[in-house]
């Protein structure tokens, strides 16, 4: 059985008594332990799909389904793409924040708080307020936030898109070291194909409003990846001009319409 | 670097003296009519000698007391419902309108009603207060709560915030600046009715100093109680702006 | 001047008093109290207008604060009740006059007297009874003050025996005793008789038990008017006591006059029902115009004794009957 | 759908009629005493019969005079301050502590001094309501320049905005959503100061018709008195609301 | 002569009592018609040089200079990194905006704020305030209000920071395509190396804290460019590497710190 199931999903919005076609017809399964990317161009509905994992949307029609291999696990946990940190919390209660919303033991939430801060390296930084840090300090609460959390699958909204290139680079390799270690099933959102080279198993390729899948895309190269060897793999580069074409011709597409 | 800091300051100290010697200019030389409007110095001179007899302390700690109490009981509630307003639109909706018609409403109308529901003790000048306090708090509570960015309730949910958790970890913190203003506004209109509230059946405090020494047509000491309230509203403005630094670390 | 006049009506005498050439406006203060009737009364029978004078009125929410006006020029005359302020603001060079009558007690219906609270009228009959009561009183050191420290000597009760309630209003009285917050109110007319048909309060005996000569309000005069605009101000005063005179027959002598009178003041004043008008305790107006002296002076020894006066005062300048008794001379004096 | 939207609007009427409904009830069957809280049915009797007699409507159009130019003469030195403390800092350090010490002084307080400074004519009514007015708007339209996104002001300087056009450009319209909370404000306190102005040597106006019948002891005449201040108020604050709409359509 | 001249520049901050020395010793010269981008870590002082150059900070020590061939022209406009649009003036208004500040007549402004606003293709949008637009749009608007301004130079600060790949790429082909019509000398800040190398003919690549220049890179790729040929050109991905490998132990130092 696989860590997550879609079935025939879609659906529409209703905005100024107009309907809005999101999603279209989705049917993907996920296998435990898989790091997913979801490219697509603007406003295909790559949001929208994580939502309805996330619960905070319901489908039109379609079903979803998460497997849950330990009750006391939440299901799901996101990271969102910006701003998602509570600004009146301070670092260490915006990571604990979703082991104290679950009313944990006290020795419990200290102990794993501490644990992923230490492993984003915010330690020195953990009585300070959001506003304090730079973006992808922000970032790094966020992503220690849901990895605290422990949940079955981890959402992630474009996490990086806000932070600079070498700041990105290096958060995307943090990232990749915690998963490696927990192996969770993670669903990445993300505009930029190097981000969906360097991190995923499987990039999964939207079409334009409304959103279907078009492509299922593995990508194979061995881990540790880096830049450099994504940008000196011709393979790579191959799906790179793959991709990119066919996000060019979408969005210009939706262009004209 | 030290000298240059200090400009402001010095003109933030330099302007009232200023308006003072102005005043005092225009009193002595009778430019303005010193029967109605005594020399600072005399008011001066007045306020310590009342500040001897003792009897201005009690008065202030009278009034304080009242606007204190009258203020708390004003802004509880009105956190509560400006919350449940903020997080539940038929709430906002049942009574946001009951709040439009209540406001407009003046003191000095409503002080035959709140005697007639709340007697002429204590309770009935500290209720005066409190009613004028409700109103900007309650209102400013309520933008507070809607104010807060979407995607923080989006955390809550995401994170199976249950609803004590919810109201405690966000709306309440969420929306404490704006409420905070609200306070600041409510602050100020507690010390705009301490005149009012004291005209029912009071014998002490700066409000019926205020409006006992203008009856009795002693200006100086009429504008003692005057000074006072600005003291008082110049104390509690700066009060609540500490209090806030503190409940807002992360502004 | 012409003394003979002094022995006729004055009705027939007003031609000996010349109109004025040019229209000159008066400005009256007032709180729209009954005690206002003989401006009422004269200006809506025109005999300001017989001299050729305008008046305008000018409300006031109490009469403490018409005080500013006065020194400030902005009114001419003002009607108030008489209270440690004006001997404080006369002692501050704010030089207002006293000039004539504007409101006493009539035995026995007196027209601001107290009240006791309706469920309270068969308990208290008498004047110790006030003992340990609660007694609402609308200002400290004004007439008000006096005539409850005027009544507790008559009662034999000590200031401390009793618990001195200051109410700043005479509504909120009412209110009290529905309430039931206060036992007793130093109440005026018409709230008197409203209250009594509501059944909110009943007379408590009467004022002019203990006070019979009170001087509760008077005309009042900014220097600038009684001098420097004499003529007028004699027409003035001739009207006003003309329209007291009116007052004077309809009220205690009860000439009829088909109601004018009454709808004069129904106009003027808040009580809007005739028919009350037959009911309530009407103030006294003297129609000579004279005030009580006397008791004025008592009043300014008793806020004297409270602390509440600041500095002394001359009272030959500050009740000034002389505009009255060349009015007197003119339209001749008023025999009972 | 169309059931659905109308929801929130039919608790919106329902909530000050069920209010109306309790007091009917409580003052019918005098558990509230009828004495002090008439019907409203019997003030909406006294209301037909005072609007008949035509009285009414020159009260109203008196007030409202009043209010509007009292308002106007308010809020338009109050802007132009607000501006420049706004923009300038020494004038902020100057006048921010003249506002701090003068805006506690309760409006009954002032009156003495607006009747010796002004006399008893119109415009001491029309002033006392300015000067409560004054404080609030001041107040906001100084926070509103201050809270304008510094990246605009450089927007300006580096397309050598001159200072008019930097003025009228992004001063004014960026300032203008904090100052039309300041006027909504201002309003809201117009309209708390009426009674207060209008104890100044008037003779008509809604404020007089309050008090006046209120010292009269009647009370279905000062609750319509009442009444008509709170349907201005609600007036009014929908009014600001749709020119708020009108002025910021970038919002 | 050069168009932009800066000679021994130095700039330092005083926060808290301490000094930050955010520029130091830069010298550098621009040809007219020159497209340059600079390329640093975070915090490098890139945005400070640019606001020196546009005369929004004085410098510390050294001074810049700007050739001014006419008169009547703006020496400067500058394109903000996000937000820059005035919310309270409509896309026409804000395209003008430079233009009005100036005075100049009418019928002038008109012709070149429709010229601009055809340019970057929001004609049909010229009626809406800016929060009815996207990011994209919002940068298009901000782009047409520089070039209309037409001045000396053009000073860019990570215009296309905010935006997704896609849009990204179609903004920096407008770009080029009106830059290669006015022949403007554009001073460009950017994060991206892919970004610098599809637009520039020069990368100066900074230094961090202080700021330096470490290296100037000239691109010699022939244009128009795509990112398809960037991606498959050696000599391009061997300059990528190059500074990306700089930046990278820029940034890893600048953390050791
Ligand atoms: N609450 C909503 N109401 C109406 N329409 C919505 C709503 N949320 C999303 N949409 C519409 O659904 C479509 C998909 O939106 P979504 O945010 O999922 O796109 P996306 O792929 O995440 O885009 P981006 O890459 O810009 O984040 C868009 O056309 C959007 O306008
Ligand atoms: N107004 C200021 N006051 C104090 N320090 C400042 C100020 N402006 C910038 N700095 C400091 O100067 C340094 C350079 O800042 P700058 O914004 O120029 O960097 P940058 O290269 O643009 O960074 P980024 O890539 O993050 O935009 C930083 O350390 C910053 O903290
Ligand atoms: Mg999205
Ligand atoms: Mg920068």
């Amino acid at each position: 059985m696989s860590k997550i199931e879609i079935n025939q999903l879609s659906k529409k919005f209703i905005k100024r008594d107009k309907f809005i076609d999101a999603l279209q017809d989705i049917t993907l399964s996920i296998q435990q332990g898989e790091f997913v990317c979801l490219l697509g161009p603007s406003g295909c509905g790559k949001t929208t799909l994580l939502r309805i994992l996330a619960n905070l949307e319901k489908t039109t029609t379609g079903d979803v389904f998460i497997q849950q291999l330990d009750k006391e696990k939440p299901l799901q946990s996101m990271v969102f793409q910006e701003n998602g940190i509570i600004p009146w919390l301070t670092v260490e209660e915006n990571v604990a924040f979703g082991l104290k919303m679950r009313h944990l033991p006290r020795a419990y939430i200290k102990e794993r708080t501490e644990f992923y801060l230490s492993k984003v390296g915010l330690t020195n930084f953990k009585r300070l307020y959001p506003k304090e840090l730079s973006g992808g300090m922000k970032q790094r609460v966020s992503i220690a936030r849901a990895f605290a959390n422990d949940p079955e699958i981890l959402l992630m909204d474009e996490p990086f898109a806000a932070l600079d290139e070498q700041n990105k680079f290096i958060l995307q390799e943090e990232l990749l070291s915690i998963w490696q270690e927990t192996k969770k099933t993670v669903l990445f959102i993300t505009h930029s194909i190097d981000e969906a080279l360097l991190l995923s198993d499987r990039i999964l390729l939207m079409s334009s409003q409304p959103g279907t899948i078009v492509k299922d895309i593995t990508i194979e190269m061995e881990r540790p990846r880096s830049i450099e060897k994504v940008r000196s793999d011709s393979t790579m580069t191959d799906i790179f001009l793959d991709v990119w074409e066919h996000l060019q011709s979408e969005v210009k597409q939706a262009r004209l319409k | 670097m030290q000298k240059k800091v200090s400009i402001p300051q010095l003109i933030t100290i330099f302007s009232p003296i200023c308006l003072l010697l102005l005043w005092e200019f225009c009193s002595q030389f009778a430019i303005l009519d010193p029967r109605f409007f005594p020399a600072p110095t005399l008011i001066i001179q007045t306020l310590v000698q009342m500040g001897e007899s003792g009897e201005l302390f009690t008065h202030i700690t009278v009034s304080l007391t009242r606007i204190i109490i009258g203020f708390l009981l004003g802004v509880i509630p009105a956190i509560c419902i400006g919350l449940l307003m903020g997080m539940y639109r038929y709430f906002r909706h049942f009574f946001s309108p009951i709040i439009m018609i209540f406001m407009p409403i003046p003191t000095i109308a409503m002080l035959p009603i709140i005697l007639i529901l709340f007697g002429i003790g204590e309770f009935s000048k500290v209720i005066t207060i409190a009613i004028s306090v409700f109103f900007p708090v309650a209102i400013n509570t309520a933008a507070g709560v809607a104010n807060i960015d979407k995607i923080y309730l989006e955390v809550a949910k995401n994170y199976q915030a249950n609803a004590k958790d919810f109201f405690f970890k966000i709306a309440l913190p969420g929306s404490l600046p704006v409420m905070l203003e609200g306070i600041q506004m409510g602050q100020a209109i507690a010390l705009l009715t301490i005149v009012a509230a004291e005209m029912i059946g009071a014998s002490s405090g700066i409000g019926y100093l205020i409006w006992m020494n203008y009856k009795a047509f002693l200006l100086p000491q009429m504008y003692v109680g005057l000074l006072l309230i600005s003291f008082f509203g110049y104390f509690f403005s700066l009060s609540l702006r500490g209090i806030e630094r503190k409940l807002l670390p992360w502004k | 001047q012409s003394s003979d006049s002094s022995q006729q009506d004055g009705e027939e005498n007003t031609d000996s008093l010349s109109p004025l050439e040019e229209t000159s406006k008066v400005i009256i203060a007032e709180d729209g109290s009954a005690s206002g009737a003989g401006f009422y009364i004269a200006k809506d029978k025109g005999y300001f207008e017989e001299y050729n004078i305008e008046v305008e009125f000018a409300t006031f929410g109490n009469s403490d604060e018409m005080l500013p006006a006065v020194a400030a020029g902005e009114v001419d005359v003002a009607g108030g009740i008489s209270s440690a302020s004006f001997f404080n603001s006369i002692a501050q060079g704010i030089d207002v006059r006293f000039i004539a009558d504007k409101g006493h007690n009539n035995d026995g219906s007196s027209y601001f007297t107290f009240v006791v609270r309706d469920d309270l009228k068969n308990e208290m009959t008498d004047y110790p009874d006030v003992k340990g009561k609660k007694i609402a009183v609308s200002t400290e050191n004004g007439v008000d003050h006096y005539i409850y420290n005027e009544m507790l000597k008559h009662a034999g009760v000590s200031t401390d025996e009793v618990e001195f309630v200051l109410m700043s209003d005479f509504s909120n009285m009412m209110a009290a005793m529905g309430n039931k917050q206060i036992d007793l109110a130093l109440q005026i007319e018409p709230l008197i008789t409203q209250g009594e048909n509501q059944d909110i309060h009943q007379r408590f005996l009467d004022a002019t038990d203990y006070a019979p000569e009170a001087q509760i309000a008077m005309v009042l005069g900014s220097p600038k008017f009684l001098t420097e605009r004499r003529d007028v101000a004699v027409r003035f005063m001739a009207a006003y006591l003309r329209g007291v005179r009116d007052y004077h027959d309809i009220f205690m002598k009860e000439v009829d006059d088909e109601g004018e009178v009454v709808s004069i003041m129904a106009n003027h004043t808040a009580l809007k029902d005739e028919e009350l008008w037959t009911e309530v305790g009407v103030t006294g107006l003297n129609p000579n115009g004279y005030i009580f002296e006397e008791d004025v002076e008592n009043q300014y020894q008793f806020y004297q004794e409270n602390g509440a006066i600041q500095g002394e005062l001359d009272f030959d300048k500050i009740i000034d009957m002389s505009l009255v008794e060349e009015a007197l001379d003119l339209i001749g004096t008023y025999e009972e």
